[in-house]
């Protein structure tokens, strides 16, 4: 049968991923943001799982106000980079893992969650980021990958408890798979960030640092937030947050945190990673 | 919206913050579906080429128009723009998100001033929880 | 406040809206069938609310498999007739009722429902057979209606048990909601038929009329089939059935019946109608 | 899949009966894709003009592509067509729902007895439930 082999969060900001693109990782502005990487990425490097699920939002690519669905499951076989309005990252396709992804499909609905299943869905940053982030530019991606597409951006989002809810029912789809393989989940998003009006740029450390630390030992507390705590605290768009809540509720009651990491800023964002492992 | 609004969920206390629900979803369509046609190359060109006419094409209010063709960052917001949606409009500009961070700060803050926010930590959560707290700076 | 006005469960054969779009009602064929809805008719002009909520499939008409979603809810102000493959019905536009279906969503999510938003859905045989099942070919449909579109074709279908309890849901949403309207839900599709394979014609008028009885008076009944219950008893496109139970679960739990009628054959199908209305 | 059907979902047993789960969905993509764009006039005009180029345009096998010009509606089924795509075709040609049953029997059933058999209450569901119980007659 399949395991959870572990799970991580991190920020997927545009910005990071253009640093990496245009190699900009000497320059002074980022030069601890990528030191602070360097332990994740070794430990990426060293401890391979066969799929990621990726908790992510897409950030007006694939999907517009037209069509706005809670949680999207991609069960393709390759995600495009999308075109977000300056051409497609050059960064290598990302290969799916249809036989699980349906798996998650079948098991979720039949868990009571009300999934949306796509065939055509371009990866904007908030995918490709954090790729970029554990295994920097190789030639292909060393991993499969199931795009788990959340609404972020519309209200009513998902509630943080409905969040940590699906990642539960992940877990056991997870466990009820019949091959022997490793699979991983990432939340993705955050950390604090307001990008629009005239509170742009507000980050809000001490939540931030609440949040991540109820992550490991207190997930249930992270579950009671409402989207006005999200907003007034973490910003308009730190809402994402409850993309790390999905992460969380794959994982098992008690957690190992292998790493942390926290950077503000990058461009108008607190940057946070967390990787995290199931206690034996 | 005839609705009554659960009181964890008042937005409307949050100061410099434009929420996107329902009523911002239908004020913000025609402004939002014209700035997501930018993902396409061939839109971005014919954009270049006029973008008066171009625009024209969408369901956009006169006020959103020349938000638009006038690049107020604000102002967009304000008709219902959502910034994952004007960013594209940036990007066709090759502005960056700091650069319309500060535009959209509505004090005539300078770029420089933004970033250097930025680095000092971010603006400041302390005072900017509420309306009436601060002047949000 | 706005109340739960009435129900109705009713099949949406496409042949019933050509039989009245091309003036066949007083055919052989057609003769019984239309005489059973005159009551149903008569009733509904009597008794008309402000919105009708439409529970219905899409039938590769809006949605393809490309983009599945389990619940969609329509938010537009006017729903077109689909082409769907032979020129759209010559019927009126439909008239949505945004402001009560950015309502519903927002309960409806915050209630733990997945739902998907669309705003450019035009509406197939599924929707409007039903409007003309009640209103005959009115020069403008005489209700503001929210399309609540159901995947029924694509399996995993949402379960019976889940189809019920959005409808509780949705009768909670409609409960507070701030303006005095009337709103009904009609639960459509169905009942036993198979339109395709060597089994094509299927019909089980025992299930049918347990299925009807049961909403009367035992609805969680209805709520325990499972997939291959519908499937092997009801035909592969019996399942549409799953959607009456929305309507059930929005109604009070104990209903009144006002009328049924079950004829055989519609096309290839059993068509069933039945008005419900709470006991007091 | 590399999954365990849940037992209450042993949709195999059923006779007669192409059900449209994951296997199905991916082997009719193409497929069904291309009955959906018959939704669209234009599309027909073009199929009208020229089956066989038309349906080169979708990713089909080629014994899809065949099942589809000779309108072999009981393979199309078996290749991963789903009726309610594939039902796109028949409206294209002429034929109503009970002309495609018949069609589909795969007994080389007529119209007439097709129409016969729902005029006497529809194809009995007794004999009809597991595969093996009768000749699904
Ligand atoms: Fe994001
Ligand atoms: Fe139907």
């Amino acid at each position: 049968m399949a395991k959870v082999f572990s799970g991580m969060g991190t920020s997927h900001i545009p910005a990071v991923g253009a640093a990496i693109d245009h190699g900009k990782q000497g320059e002074d502005y980022w030069q601890g943001y990528f030191k602070g990487l360097e332990p994740a990425r070794a430990w990426h490097a060293q401890n391979r799982p066969d799929v990621v699920i990726i908790v992510y939002n897409d950030h007006a690519s694939a999907f517009s106000l037209e069509q706005i669905s809670t949680f999207t499951i991609g069960v393709s076989d390759k995600f495009l980079p999308a075109d977000e309005g300056y051409g497609p990252r050059k960064v290598p396709v990302v290969q799916g893992h249809p036989a699980l992804a349906w798996h998650l499909v079948e098991s979720l609905v039949l868990d009571e969650f009300d999934m949306a299943i796509s065939n055509n869905m371009p990866v904007d940053h908030g995918l490709t980021v954090p790729l970029s982030v554990a295994y920097d530019a190789p030639a292909e991606w060393p991993v499969k990958v199931i795009p788990l597409c959340v609404n972020v951006i519309q209200y009513p989002q998902p509630t943080a408890k409905r969040c940590h809810d699906l990642g539960v029912a992940i877990r056991k789809a997870i466990h009820s798979y019949g091959e022997d393989i490793n699979v991983s989940i990432w939340g993705t998003g955050g950390l604090s960030h307001q990008l629009q009006g005239e509170r742009a740029g507000v980050i809000n450390s001490d939540f931030d640092t609440v949040f991540m630390d109820n992550l490991v030992n207190d997930p249930i507390a992270n579950t009671k937030l409402t989207h006005a705590d999200f907003i007034r605290e973490a910003g308009s768009e730190g809402i994402e947050m409850i993309m790390w809540n999905i992460m969380r509720g794959a994982m098992a009651p008690k957690v190992e945190e292998l790493y942390r990491f926290y950077h503000v800023p990058v461009s108008n964002t607190a940057y946070g990673l967390q990787i995290l492992k199931d206690s034996e | 919206m005839m609705t009554e609004v659960a009181p964890e969920n008042d937005f409307e206390s949050i100061p410099g913050t434009y929420v996107q629900d329902a009523a911002h979803y239908q004020n913000g369509y025609g402004l939002n579906m014209f700035c997501m046609s930018l993902n396409n190359a061939e839109n971005r060109a014919k954009f270049k080429a006029d973008e008066a006419a171009y625009i024209d094409q969408f369901d956009m209010s006169p006020a959103q128009r020349s938000a638009v063709l006038e690049r107020d960052w604000l102002g967009m917001l304000q008709l219902g723009g959502n910034i994952y949606y004007t960013f594209k409009i940036a990007a066709f500009d090759g502005l960056n998100m700091q650069q319309v961070g500060a535009k959209m700060s509505g004090t005539g803050m300078r770029f420089e001033d933004f970033q250097q926010m930025m680095l000092n930590g971010g603006r400041p959560i302390d005072g900017n929880r509420y309306k009436g707290e601060s002047d949000n700076g």
